[in-house]
């Protein structure tokens, strides 16, 4: 058992890495490793948009990260400062900036960036996928 | 396919095609830009150019998480009436790729012809 | 020994070259994505440096119908195969 | 006097385009040419995210495309497809696909592909700014 | 006579050979953002065909620190510039 | 500066920097990670890599719209104990720069001990 963590940089649709880092978390998670987190930085913070609506024949990449959170405990972890200045906000950051409504939701959590490097230090392997 | 085929006349379009299928969204938003023009009755001729060409190679699968793809796409492009595929030389030899090996039927344009068919048409959009 | 990840075809991006500087002499290279363009036989040559450590991620040169045209000195991994990879090495380090 | 379209694929802040977008629409409007609209594909959909809060000292691009279009009458049209897999839906989409909240407000408005061949096509310029 | 419009570097991209190979004898090139590494004494040879007919967003260059660097064969033009660019051309194609 | 001076040890992170300011935003948050890393009290090695080179050329300014670029911050790493700044020769000769032409002193490295740097650093993070 070693501990794992994924940093992902690519938003979904545009490029294949939110595919690949999600596909690579479960064979993690499904070979008995412990996932420590997902964290989401650059463009990846996209993946956590709450009301992304691909279209039903392509595979829902912001319900499977869900799915991998539910089924395996894996903190989501979004990037604050990139998260805001792409339109990404919880409902409290929302209130904070004076904004109606909010982009997203749990189980994703918006963090700081020391989380990222904590995650990095503290974990036998990180595996970045960029866009 | 007869050489003056290629060139547009006005209102056609160019639609250039650069990346390849799965690794971006570029191969399926710029077809979806050709589908549209072509249902309004636009003439579209299609240009495969760099790592493009490997958008026809044969063969092609969906994704291990079920990600369609871009072939399906390029087999409604003859109901569109889009017929003029266009295909760079030399992105072919890149790849080690033969245009008779192809998905589809398409014509090799060499370098040199490139630049009539930015000009010939009226629009040209890149993906 | 290092993981390094290539998600860029060499046809179209400079950065396999920064991926080729960076690794050391047992380190392996992994082409993922629209990285396994690199596999094949017309363009496996910018890899010949690393004969026997340069694998590709079989269900991406699947899905683009490239398997066939792949050069047979590439080793050809399924997902527990990269994450077998991952678990060799001391680290991973990801080119894009 | 011309007529002018922009078309815009790539995000705010993570690639420039945007910028530049923004700075030439500007030039075209003032020189007193006719901007038909400015067309928002790829990744480009994201400049219509009206939650964006980027920092004090940054350029806001949102708010820059939104006085755009009240100081020139320049119509935004957002490409429905590629803003509903990205998250980017208004009011009605939102309801259609039965969520709650919605992340595009007007000036920008969800539109087909095919305003962005009748732009191009009706236009004497069309001015593609990719990532 | 098309104005291309090129917005990365040709020491990182493939892309400006794109451009080149889809330029009339006529058409010029406008180097923008990361494009405008380009017109760097170091790099513009790459444009060597286009004499006269290469054109940088000088705006970009100021920017970037890079203007003291670049070519004197590189025409500069501000954003304005750009536009009258635009309106000579019969039309543009850009290149990213 | 020593030459052993650039090789981590247990808990150091190597960022490597890739792009140059203002085109796109790999930059400005590669180095942010660098300096959460530094006020977090890790020993942070900074690799300017290909463009990357670019972001280290002095007299950068703001964007036209008044975008700051990343030269600001880069005049704060000393604040956050990054002294640790590598570029790749490779890369200089290729923009026509100079190391003791930069804005910030940095060491130059050959190719050939770029191995060492990913090797010998706890994490190694690519922007």
């Amino acid at each position: 058992m070693m501990r794992y963590a994924i940093l992902l940089m690519g938003a979904p649709y545009s490029s294949q890495a939110a595919h690949s880092a999600l596909r690579f978390a479960r064979a993690v998670a499904e070979r008995g490793h412990r996932l420590e987190g997902v964290f989401f930085y650059h463009d990846g913070v996209h993946n956590a948009a709450r009301l992304a609506a691909p279209p039903q024949d392509e595979p829902h990449l912001v319900d499977g990260w869900t799915a991998l959170a539910a089924d395996h405990g894996v903190p989501l972890q979004i990037c604050i400062a990139a998260a805001l200045r792409r339109g990404l906000l919880d409902e409290r950051e929302a209130a904070r900036h004076g904004k109606q409504g909010y982009s997203v939701a749990p189980p994703f959590e918006l963090t700081g960036l020391g989380q990222l490097v904590d995650l990095g230090l503290r974990c036998d392997r990180l595996v970045t996928f960029g866009p | 396919m007869a050489n003056d085929k290629a060139l547009g006349v006005d209102g056609d379009l160019l639609v250039i095609l650069r990346h390849g299928p799965h690794g971006t969204s570029w191969l399926r938003e710029g077809l979806d830009a050709a589908l549209v023009a072509a249902a309004f009755g636009r003439r579209v001729t299609l240009l495969f150019m760099g790592e493009g060409v490997t958008a026809l190679v044969p063969g092609q699968k969906s994704g291990p998480l079920g990600q369609k793809g871009t072939s399906p796409t390029l087999e409604m492009l003859e109901m569109y009436d889009i017929d003029t595929l266009l295909v760079e030389t030399e992105a072919l030899a890149l790849f080690g790729l033969r245009a008779d090996g192809l998905m589809l039927s398409a014509r090799e344009v060499e370098a040199a012809e490139l630049d009539e068919l930015a000009s010939t048409h009226s629009l040209v959009l890149t993906f | 020994m290092l993981l390094h990840i290539l998600n860029r075809s060499p046809a179209t991006s400079e950065v396999y070259r920064q991926a080729l500087a960076a690794m050391g002499p047992d380190d392996r290279l992994l082409l993922i994505e629209d990285g396994v363009q690199g596999a094949l036989g017309a363009l496996v040559d910018r890899f010949a440096a690393l004969e026997g450590r340069l694998y590709a991620q079989e269900e991406d040169l699947v899905a683009r119908g490239l398997e066939p045209l792949c050069d047979p000195s590439v080793a050809l991994i399924d997902v527990e195969g990269f994450l077998t990879l991952t678990e060799e090495a001391q680290k991973t380090v990801s080119w894009f």
